[in-house]
């Protein structure tokens, strides 16, 4: 198996703060890969370095073989990595329709057109109804993005990921926020994603993380300090003290 | 929904179609000619028989809408809060005037050479307002703005510096239509060149440019990762909306055959962002209901104050923002749902 | 008797993200309690909502009889509450001594008494905040809420990312502050068996709602809850 | 060469005077205030309407300029400025035009669209010679009275208890208010205290920067170079910014007048691309 998704070295300061401390990452393809670790393990950070949403101090990102670290965030999606966000990240008065339609249309090079009105564009059309669709969302597709139920925003957020294609997606807390009874459906939607995509799933919920991932890095205090399969970690005791919980 | 839903049998295909079709509705339902935008132009149209006595007035409505829809691109559209926006609208004055001068007073010439010029200008400075936030932008704006004044007054031998610049007629239109005492041709003139202009920006605001274009205002950093590339978007906007704004200018020195520094000056870029603020943004007609409010506003309290309308004018902003202006244009929005629509240009 | 804190069906998160999820309360004046739980079940979400930081959704927030749900932040430390933020967040710009100043109301807490408490922090009291180790920048954290003079210290994570030594320093002036002075506290960690020796009673949260409520002592000693809701094995 | 760099020492404390409370407004509130400078106006028309009507004395024109801009300045804050604190930079913005465009109109209807000009008391007014320099007496008083009040300034952000709950507001809002400092009070108390700065401000500049009804919309710019270039993290940095502008902006228009204005806005431009969190600012998070 080869690597889809690797970082070298990969380090990020704020002033005197290291968040990211030599992190060297390889995610295989096909992977259902999480990443853990307690609060402030620099988890987000290193997502936000991966999709160029910020520039790391020193260290190379490579997608399939090629060196992406300082690509803009745009090229990255287009090459097959992208992500979901934590907090929503939506277009507030979009309507779900609209917001994915914009994302196939991107992906499809189409997004430079000037003149054609958007819903000339009848195959884009017809994807994002069937992505909106499989989502969950047909029923709420021309409702204001910011009107819908909290646990639909959380399936608009990852079918916008979903809509561009991407070979390497990374999912940071989908089910966070989430109330109990809609939760099932971003679970259910979690799990189902195709098995070509590879998935970095970074969550807090270990329940989710064990059923979900085959293959676990634990972060700490910006560094890689265990990884394994998913078995491995929950056996390891040293993860048990720093942030399972201890053991004596 | 004004159409009728058809019938369909529930099988998953069927669902599917139905979802489909229901998309395919939503999407043309969004670029569909809404009645009030026939009345607008029918309206402008009639008011050419109508008002024959007003066409100086309805000049100036007609130059500042077209000055404001520019902006509307810019700031509705990309989100740019500028407060220099004067500075493609006084190049456009200024080229005309020159062209006029120098070249050719045939204005149809003139206004194209004038949006060229401010164009030029739009994509060389877009680059500055490409960084940073708000603040800067409204800074570098204003900088930009005011170092064009500064360079309209200095270089005097050419511009007429504070005296203005003159000694040019407008030839006829075309060498076919001439300007008439009254301003009825010119009217009719400005109104072709909004009309254009409108139906450009509108155009742009419903392809998947201008479905972008929002994307980026309402959060840049989730639009570049949906594979947006946002800085050439904000680019090619920033250029489009100086060309119309320097179409603007360029309007407005054929109106008087006179270029003062005026066109440069700061108010103009406030009153641009004032007639958004009343119009409201982001849905194209916001800079033309806002000039016809502005101006008849404007024309209404100096003739009550003669010297002090822009007290009034500050207080209605002040009390605009205060109240809420999403709340007083929301208004807008309900139009295109209530009325049925037309069908839209569909290809 | 009027408990010291009490909360009903609270409901609450950042903005319209829900994160808790209808939590009862009670704390008796003079009482501690271990706030427990994985990472993102909501124990920091809770403490700010008490200081309230968060956004209010539903339920009442009550402390000594009076309903504080509605008051605004800076009002709940009059009425209080003292707060020692998870990421310490001392105040950069500001010396020790100032850190200490800018927020102290009168009681029986003062800027001598802190400083004989944390001696670390008298020496360095004319250093900027900016320029303290996290062990300090700890100190001054829990310093600081004492000065508020408050009748319940929220503390959260006061232990995270220290070294031992540190741990053991900050432990035995936790331990004087809730035995030795006699203040409520509720105090977020993440091991459980560091802390519990401490408090008096226990929570666990799961997903925004309380899961497990007793005795500390009761909750040591029940190994099965901690390994349910804790993940932490059997003690050799 | 010495007077210029005198005169722009002056004109360079004059701006920071005038500007120092939008320096807190906008790296507090994040709230960008283009009326500033009608403060600054109020505080000018005070003073000529104490001095030219009424006969009082320069020097208690001054502390009664503050004044009046301090309570207009507390009074708005607040009823209007409060209610935008989080509304977007748009609304601000034109908010905060209203407002100018309010106080310019307002200024004509009560004082005439004329330049104002006060008589300086005599001691004030002429030049002294120094070691050979030319020296203005009223370029001088402005530096000294500027300078005190930089101090002052600095010392009661420095050695109060309000100074440290304010730089404590600054740091970390969420956390000041978490432990019990009222930011709103807080500023309001900040934002009568700037506007007040900037009354005193135009008081002062009457002489050196003129007085009429277009104040505030002619000096916009530079109060906004002030902030932008110096930062908001400190004091020293708009000092410093200010400093420099007002030397530039002298020199340029003494050796330079064709292009003086270009450097100055075409230094910000630049600046404000290398530099978009300002000249001096920390770095950092």
């Amino acid at each position: 198996m080869t690597a889809v998704l690797e970082t070298r070295d990969l380090k990020r300061r704020f002033g005197a703060f290291v968040a990211t401390n030599d992190v060297s990452l390889k995610i295989e393809r096909g992977a259902r890969h999480a990443l853990i670790g307690p609060n402030g393990a620099g988890k987000t950070t290193l997502v936000n370095i991966l999709t160029g949403v910020l520039p790391p101090t020193s260290g190379q990102v490579l997608l399939d073989g090629e060196e992406i670290t300082n690509l803009p965030s745009h090229t990255r999606v287009k090459k097959g990595l992208t992500r979901t966000f934590q907090i929503n990240q939506l277009f507030a008065d979009y309507t779900p329709l609209e917001a994915v339609m914009l994302a196939i249309l991107e992906r499809e090079g189409l997004g430079s057109r000037l003149w054609a009105v958007v819903g000339s564009y009848r195959k884009t059309v017809d994807e994002a109804a069937a992505l909106l669709a499989r989502f969950g969302l047909a029923s709420v597709m021309a409702d204001r993005t910011n009107r819908l139920p909290y646990g639909k925003q959380r399936l608009l957020e990852i079918a916008l990921a979903f809509a561009s294609k991407p070979r390497v997606l990374l999912l940071d807390e989908p089910a966070a926020g989430v109330p109990e009874d809609e939760r099932h459906e971003v679970l259910s939607i979690v799990s189902d994603l195709p098995a070509d995509v590879t998935v970095v799933l970074i969550e807090h919920d270990m329940d989710l993380v064990f059923s979900f991932a085959n293959r676990i890095s634990v972060l700490v205090a910006g560094a890689i300090f265990a990884e394994g399969t998913a078995a491995e970690i929950a056996a390891s005791p040293d993860v048990k003290a720093v942030y399972l919980g201890e053991s004596a | 929904m004004s159409l009728p839903v058809q019938e369909s049998v529930q099988t998953g295909a069927e669902e599917q179609h139905v979802d489909q079709s229901r998309a395919h509705r939503l999407m043309q339902r969004r670029t569909t000619v809404r009645s009030f935008e026939i009345l607008i132009w029918l309206g402008a149209l009639a008011t050419v028989y109508l008002l024959p006595s007003k066409m100086l007035i309805l000049t100036e409505i007609a130059i500042l809408a077209l000055f404001a829809v520019s902006l509307d691109l810019v700031l509705g559209f990309a989100g740019i809060v500028s407060l220099g926006h004067a500075a493609f609208f006084g190049l456009g004055a200024y080229t005309a005037g020159l062209f006029a001068r120098y070249v050719t007073a045939e204005p149809v010439a003139g206004l194209l050479v004038a949006g060229a010029a401010a164009g030029l200008l739009g994509y060389a400075t877009s680059f500055l307002i490409l960084r940073g936030s708000d603040l800067t932008r409204l800074m570098t704006t204003l900088g930009i703005a005011l170092m064009m004044a500064e360079a309209a007054n200095q270089m005097a031998w050419l511009t007429g510096g504070a005296d203005g610049l003159s000694g040019f007629s407008i030839d006829p239109i075309f060498g076919l239509v001439p300007f008439d005492l009254w301003g009825r041709n010119g009217f009719i003139y400005y109104l072709v060149v909004l009309f254009l202009s409108t139906l450009v920006a509108r155009r742009l605001a419903f392809s998947p440019f201008g479905l972008s274009l929002k994307a980026i205002k309402s959060n840049p950093v989730r639009a570049a990762l949906v594979g947006v590339p946002v800085r050439r978007r904000l680019i090619t906007t920033y250029t489009v909306a100086a060309v119309m704004a320097g179409f603007a200018g360029a309007l407005l020195t054929h109106t008087t055959s006179f270029v003062s520094p005026d066109v440069l000056a700061f108010h103009r870029s406030a009153d641009v962002l004032l007639v958004l603020a009343i119009g409201g943004t982001g849905y194209l007609y916001g800079g033309i209901f806002g000039a016809i409010g502005f101006t008849l506003l404007k024309d209404a309290l100096s003739v009550v104050t003669p010297q002090y309308w822009m007290f009034w004018i500050g207080l209605l902003l002040v009390i605009l923002v205060l109240v809420g202006r999403a709340r007083l244009t929301r208004w807008v929005d309900d139009l295109g749902e209530r009325l049925p629509g037309l069908r839209g240009t569909n290809r | 008797m009027t408990p010291l804190l009490s909360t009903h069906k609270l409901f609450a998160g950042y903005g319209a993200a829900a994160v808790l999820a209808g939590v009862d309360l009670t704390l008796q004046e003079g009482r501690t309690l271990a706030l427990l739980g994985r990472n993102g079940t909501g124990k920091t979400t809770l403490v700010d909502t008490l200081a309230g930081l968060t956004t209010h959704h539903s339920g009442t927030i009550h402390l000594m009889g009076r309903d504080i749900t509605r008051l605004r932040a800076d009002r709940r430390a009059a009425a209080g509450i003292g707060w020692v933020p998870q990421e310490r967040n001392v105040f950069k710009s500001l010396t020790v001594e100032e850190n200490l100043t800018a927020i102290s109301r009168p009681g029986p807490w003062t800027v001598e008494r802190v400083y004989s408490m944390f001696p670390r922090l008298k020496e360095r009291r004319r250093n900027l905040g900016s320029q303290l180790s996290g062990g300090e920048q700890q100190m001054l954290a829990v310093a600081r809420a004492l000065m508020v003079n408050p009748r319940l210290l929220l503390l959260d994570e006061p232990l995270e990312g220290l070294a031992p030594i540190i741990v053991d320093e900050l432990m035995i002036a936790l331990r004087q502050i809730v035995q030795g002075e006699g203040t409520s506290a509720i105090v977020i960690e993440q091991k459980a068996r560091k802390i519990l020796p401490l408090t008096d009673e226990a929570i666990i949260l799961d997903r925004g709602a309380i899961v497990y409520r007793g005795s500390s002592a009761e909750l040591l000693a029940d190994e099965r809850a901690m390994g349910q809701h804790l993940g932490v094995e059997k003690a050799l | 060469m010495l007077t210029i760099l005198f005169d722009g020492i002056a004109y360079g404390m004059l701006l920071f005077i005038l500007a120092c409370g939008l320096t807190i407004t906008l790296g507090l509130m994040n709230f960008i205030n283009l009326a500033h400078g009608a403060f600054a106006m109020t505080g000018g028309y005070v003073t000529v309407v104490m001095m030219n009507r009424f006969g009082i004395s320069f020097y208690w024109c001054l502390p009664a300029a503050f004044l009046a801009s301090a309570i207009l300045g507390g009074v708005l804050e607040a009823t209007l400025y409060r209610r935008l604190y989080h509304a977007s930079h748009l609304d601000q913005v034109i908010f905060s035009v209203g407002l100018v465009f309010m106080s310019v109109a307002a200024a004509d209807y009560l004082m005439g669209g004329q330049q104002q000009l006060i008589q300086l008391p005599p001691e004030l007014s002429g030049r002294t010679e120094f070691v050979g320099v030319g020296i203005g007496r009223y370029r001088l008083f402005t530096i000294v009275v500027c300078a005190i009040l930089v101090v002052t300034f600095q010392l009661i952000l420095a050695k109060t208890r309000f100074g440290s709950r304010l730089r404590a507001a600054v740091d970390d809002r969420r956390v000041a208010m978490g432990l019990g400092i009222n930011v709103p009070a807080v500023f309001a108390l900040t934002f009568a205290f700037g506007s007040g700065l900037a009354g005193l401000g135009g008081a002062m500049g009457a002489e050196i920067l003129g007085l009429d009804p277009n104040f505030p919309l002619k000096f916009m710019i530079y109060f906004l170079i002030v902030v932008a270039v110096g930062g908001t993290s400190t004091v020293s940095g708009p000092f410093l910014a200010a400093l420099l502008l007002g030397v530039a902006d002298v020199a340029g228009k003494y050796h330079v007048p064709a292009i003086g204005p270009f450097v100055i806005y075409g230094l910000m431009i630049i600046m404000l691309i290398l530099r978009p969190a300002g000249l001096f600012a920390r770095g950092g998070r």
